[in-house]
């Protein structure tokens, strides 16, 4: 297909350039719930370089979307956060409220998961795009709504002039994504998280999305952090790819060595229940937060697993140049 | 489905965990109290109610009158107890009653649509056309005063309230798939109503009830106080208010004591209802993790 | 819009015919009285008392005995022409008598409206941003306490606390300023309490919706995210109670205004009721309900202006 | 033959103003045999659910003829109607919402045994569910809890126990797999597989993802607006798709 081709051959130029745009050591994610602790996000370490994008793939309940939003700290207040979250050499997790008011939405933005409940429904468009504009540059209002109009176009939103006035609920699915792209590229940021950008939608919306992020990203030049459940988007448009199960990360790498050669049980296992590779699934299912399993977490669900597993928790070890694995009897 | 954190009510203090706790403690242990005043009226009040005494008219509170003595020289107090009987009287039926017509109709019109639909919407609006106090006004006009006359009164207002409801309970259930799942299982029309549709609007139902019986405590004293509900001699707290208000200079207590009497009630009844109401919100219940 | 518009505007004629049906039937359809007997009764305690042929002359004058829907139309077409019928008891036409009245209920009504407003609205987004903490609590606990107070009962605590005792304002009367303060108080309070609840548990509501995410993620401040964002979306479900909370307030002024003796049309109502003096009875219900009506339409008709959903309706 | 549709046609009234009406589904003609998977396809809106709720009569079609076991559907007398409800069942999109909330997984198990009688005595009753259960993946201990207790896979399982209860011989997938992980739609693809094998019950698999339904189908529909514009074996339609809309479908197809 020709889209992956293209993924692979950008992420050998971008490697040369290599300088690390966001770097994440040992984060911990805690959440008091009714008295007990509950670990969403727990010792992950991963880097982002300049200009890459990285896919995140896990299935419901592993913590990537608790991750993404620990990275811009908008969790509600019952959430802990630990461990360093270095952009750009500024420790995130000691700024300031009012630093990181400034670093959202200009350094890192966020595109929401459904864009369907993600704009005020009394509020225009247009000024929902203004809004962040004005924020982060001090432009006149003239100049702020023609680059909001130009940044309509060319995400291809039809008459942007009508546009800009109209009301989320005069909008379909496809366009409110847009809209949504259109506010996070608005200041061209250095990072974009994107939250399950194709979750829910048909087969065609999707790839439409896909080209939609392919084109932004690429034109701007910025990194992105692909959180997505589904293994296709992120072979589509990740560098690089880091699989996330109950709170931990147990497979990084290129993503061409990933997909060819997965080397952890639990990818091996999600490639093969792919309806494509004949839907065999992983026996089991992924267990609760609240209650994990002693020793490496698959353990239960794992055909590889032998007495080594259940006893002790294994780390996240480099395998070559650009491939870490967190697993005792690693696949070959 | 979206991975942040849905949270519950989030505690942030322990103190006040415990302190909202207790207060439901007591609103349940004061409607238990009223509940059992009510029966044992009798034997609780110290003196008989409605036996006039008018050498010792206007008494202050003392210890033989804890509530002091009325205009007739009657106990407060005993008077108080017995307008127990006639508050919980009037809101339990009236709410039951209005409930159940309600639920009923709010039921039919939501599960089949159509023509009932229409009628029973349109004469819920037209009896909304009116603030009910007023409507409840009106019917005691024709009917005459009279305590059982405001239970009509009352009930024919607050049916509307429920049958709108459960109405729109109904209307967003019956979308529902495990709704479709049962009809395509081959359940009749009455079991799907009953067994499947009914248990999941009581919810808010009784939350509502619950609300419900502390407004119509309200409405029926107030209307008592106009002069237009219980009757002298009868013992009820609006009335007691309304008797005490030539007095009000030389003997607020004549006043003070029953009127707290209807605030205590229905404060214990408006804090069960709001309990209720998060203890069966399904998305306050636990705080999942996606 | 302008169908929406029109849709209201019919409804809401039509409910207040219906209205006035209504209340023509329950007045007039008393079980087992005939007009004899209200004229008798009406007359209870009044010095002369008219003898038998003096009443069948008032039967005749009034026809009181022709079928009732016969009566409701010519009532009807009275009304409209604006004659609401002479009242028993002060033998001048209904219609002078609710004019004289309505500028005391429209005071108070209007008062007490904006003074709960005043109150609940920044109570209820303050409570709902510290939530859980020492004010969310006082202000719950404030707002549950007032809305079980029964507000006769409150008017006449208000009277021994602040006329009696501290000798701060008159205990009834109409005209200066003063008068105004108890009754307002009274009757605003109830409302307040109810709108502090319901904005709260909206804003509570908007706060967890995806858009404030976004709006936080677009790096704004607190303040634009809760006054730009969250208060408008949390306004719209408070302007429908409110609607419907002007019915109680309404209501709550027929009482108010008879423990304050106020001379507004709620007083004018209960004393009428008392004297069962049926075409003031009929006069004030129908106001009382037509009132009501207008002002739903009037909020129905802002709450579309401000909903883009029903202004624009859908732009595909 | 079990199943066959002919010339099926729903129309919808839109808003009680404007009369104006949507041919959700247009002519619509098919047939399935017993123990054969036949795929639906098509994006959202082309009316693929509404043929589903068609088959069972849970809507009235506003034309057209089924005809199930050789007899025609929409000419039964309601009582007739009701028997043959048991041999056709539909499991939803939405696992968590296809059970009652109010309900404990035992309750929603036993539903379907006490209406058609099919287990006399608590005991005999509690053995039925519990065999049920095993063949779907489930244990004993799923049975107290209350369907928000449950993954979207478990859900998922207990909607089909439940159907599995009446042995069907046809039944209706809308989406089951579209709201869940790989992992777990893998497991619940593998159990509709099971169950056309060990049970020859035919379904009608609904779906607008066209690799799942390549996967677990006899034969496949594609559906456009409300018409089927090509069907036929899955290795045909992938290899030489004759309808540009079929092509379009393929091509949007994002594998690795």
């Amino acid at each position: 297909m020709v889209l992956v081709q293209t993924a692979m051959e950008n992420s050998e130029q971008k490697a040369k350039t290599a300088e690390t745009l966001l770097e994440i050591r040992n984060l911990k994610t805690y959440f008091k719930i009714n008295g007990s602790i509950v670990k969403a996000v727990d010792n992950v370490s991963l880097k982002i370089i300049n200009g890459e994008i990285l896919g995140l793939i896990g299935e419901t309940g592993c913590g990537k979307s608790v991750l993404g939003l620990s990275i811009l700290r908008l969790l509600p207040e019952n959430a802990k956060i630990e461990g360093n979250l270095l952009f750009r050499g500024k420790e995130i997790l000691s700024l300031s409220k009012a630093e990181m008011r400034k670093l959202r939405g200009k350094e890192i933005v966020l595109i929401p998961q459904n864009p369907s409940t993600s704009l005020n429904p009394l509020m225009q468009i247009g000024c929902q795009v203004l809004e962040a504009v004005i924020r982060h540059h001090n432009l006149k209002k003239s100049e702020a709504v023609s680059k909001v109009l130009d940044l309509f176009s060319k995400l291809k939103l039809q008459e942007p002039p009508r546009k800009f006035r109209d009301f989320p609920h005069q909008l379909s699915g496809g366009m409110k994504q847009r809209v949504l792209m259109a506010m996070g590229v608005a200041c061209n940021p250095k990072l974009i998280i994107v939250d399950e950008p194709t979750k829910g939608l048909d087969a065609v919306l999707r790839i439409e999305v896909v080209r939609m992020l392919k084109e932004t990203a690429s034109a701007a030049g910025t990194s992105m952090l692909l959180i997505t459940h589904d293994f296709s988007v992120a072979a589509a448009l990740a560098h690089r790819i880091a699989v996330m199960y109950a709170g931990e990360i147990v497979e990084m790498g290129k993503t061409a060595a990933v997909l060819r050669n997965p080397r952890h049980p639990y990818t091996a296992g999600l490639l093969n229940s792919l309806p494509g590779k004949g839907f065999n699934p992983i026996p089991g299912s992924s267990p609760s937060i609240i209650s994990l399993p002693e020793g490496c977490r698959f353990h239960p669900r794992c055909s590889r697993a032998n007495m080594k597993c259940t006893a002790s928790h294994p780390e996240l070890v480099k395998l070559n140049d650009d491939h870490f694995v967190r697993c005792f009897n690693v696949c070959f | 489905m979206h991975d942040t954190v849905m949270v519950p009510k989030k505690f942030s203090t322990f103190s006040l965990r415990t302190a909202n706790s207790r207060i439901t403690a007591l609103s349940a242990l004061i409607i238990l109290l009223l509940v059992f005043t009510a029966i044992a009226a009798p034997v609780i009040a110290p003196h008989d109610p409605v036996a006039v005494d008018l050498a010792n008219k206007l008494k202050a509170p003392s210890l033989n009158y804890p509530f002091g003595t009325d205009h007739l020289g009657r106990c407060i107090f005993s008077r108080v107890i017995y307008g127990t009987r006639e508050s919980l009287k009037v809101s339990l039926i009236v709410v039951s009653i209005s409930a159940s017509i309600g639920i009923l109709l709010g039921l039919v019109s939501g599960y089949f649509g159509g023509l009932t639909d229409e009628l029973i919407m349109r004469a819920v609006d037209i009896m909304l056309a009116f603030p009910s106090i007023i409507l409840a006004l009106a019917i005691i006009t024709a009917l005459g005063p009279g305590l059982n006359n405001v239970i009509l009164a009352l009930t024919l207002v607050h049916w509307t309230s429920y049958a709108r409801l459960v109405r729109g309970e109904v209307l967003r259930i019956k979308e529902k798939e495990f709704v479709e799942s049962a009809r395509a299982m081959g359940n009749s029309q009455l079991r799907i109503m009953f067994r499947y549709i009914l248990p999941n609007v009581m919810a808010p139902v009784m939350v509502v009830s619950t609300l419900d019986v502390a407004h119509v405590i309200l409405s029926a004293s107030g209307l008592s106080f106009l002069g237009l509900g219980a009757q002298p001699p009868t013992p009820e707290w609006g009335a007691m208010v309304n008797d005490g208000r030539e007095f009000i200079r030389t003997a607020p207590h004549l006043t003070i004591f029953p009127g707290l009497a209807i605030m205590i009630t229905s404060l214990a009844f408006n804090w069960l209802g709001d309990w209720l109401r998060d203890a069966l919100d399904p998305r306050l219940r636990e705080g999942r993790i996606e | 819009m302008l169908l929406y518009i029109s849709k209201r505007l019919a409804a809401t004629v039509l409910v207040i015919v219906a209205a006035s049906m209504l209340t023509f039937l329950i007045l007039n359809l008393i079980p087992g009285v005939t007009p004899i007997m209200i004229l008798k009764y009406a007359f209870i305690g009044l010095e002369e008392v008219p003898n038998d042929s003096e009443i069948a002359t008032i039967i005749e004058r009034f026809n009181l005995n022709d079928p009732l829907y016969k009566q409701y139309f010519r009532w009807l077409m009275e009304v409209l022409g604006g004659n609401l019928g002479t009242s028993y008891v002060y033998g001048l036409p209904v219609s002078t008598l609710l004019l004289s009245k309505l500028p005391a209920t429209v005071l108070l009504a209007a008062t007490s409206t904006v003074f709960s407003l005043v109150i609940s609205i920044p109570l209820g987004i303050v409570s709902a941003i510290n939530r859980n903490t020492l004010i969310d609590h006082f202000c719950r606990l404030g707002s549950l306490f007032f809305v079980s107070m029964p507000n006769f009962w409150l008017g006449l605590i208000l009277i021994i606390i602040f006329s009696l005792k501290l000798d701060l304002f008159p205990v009834t009367g109409y005209g200066k300023l003063e008068h105004l303060v108890l009754p307002c108080l009274t009757l605003g309070s109830g409302m307040a309490a109810v709108t502090t609840r319901v904005m709260r548990s909206s804003m509570l509501e908007v706060l967890n919706q995806d858009y404030i995410i976004t709006a936080r993620a677009k790096g704004l401040s607190e303040t634009i995210v809760i006054f730009r964002h969250a208060v408008r979306n949390a306004l719209l479900p408070v302007i429908t109670v409110a609607g419907l909370q002007f019915g109680h307030l309404l209501g709550g002024s027929v009482i108010v205004e008879t423990v304050f003796s106020w001379p507004g049309v709620g007083k004018l109502l209960v004393d009428s009721i008392l004297a069962r003096d049926i075409p003031l009875i009929q006069g004030c219900i129908l106001l009382i309900a037509t009132a009501y009506a207008l002002i739903n339409l009037f909020v129905d008709l802002f709450y579309a202006l401000l909903d883009p959903k029903i202004r624009y309706g859908r732009g595909l | 033959m079990l199943l066959m549709a002919e010339n099926l046609s729903k129309e919808f009234f839109k808003g009680r103003l404007n009369k104006s009406r949507i041919r959700a589904v247009d002519g619509v003609s098919f047939s399935i045999n017993q123990g054969e998977i036949m795929g639906l396809v098509g994006e959202s809106g082309s009316g693929k659910s509404t043929v589903g709720r068609l088959l069972l009569l849970l809507l009235e079609p506003t034309e057209g003829r089924i005809y199930f076991n050789g007899k025609e559907l929409t000419r039964l007398r309601k009582k007739e109607l009701q028997n043959l409800r048991k041999d056709m069942q539909i499991i939803f999109q939405h696992p968590q919402e296809s059970l009652n909330p109010r309900m404990k997984i035992y309750e929603s198990m036993a539903e379907p045994i006490r209406l058609y009688g099919l287990a006399d005595g608590k005991s005999r009753e509690k053995e039925e569910i519990l065999k049920l259960l095993e063949t779907v993946g489930l244990t004993e201990e799923h049975l107290e809890r209350y369907p928000h207790e449950l993954s979207g896979g478990q859900a998922q399982r207990v909607a089909i126990a439940r159907v599995l209860a009446l042995k069907p011989k046809f039944v209706v997938a809308d989406e089951p797999t579209s709201m869940l992980d790989v992992s777990v739609q893998a497991q619940i693809l593998k159990l509709i597989k099971k169950l056309q094998r060990e049970y020859k019950i035919s379904f009608l698999f609904i779906s607008h993802d066209l690799e799942v339904v390549r996967a677990i189908s006899d034969r496949i529909a594609i559906m456009q607006k409300g018409k089927i514009v090509e069907l036929g074996e899955p290795e045909q339609i992938f290899s030489m798709p004759r309808h540009p809309y079929t092509k379009y479908l393929i091509n949007s197809i994002l594998n690795l």
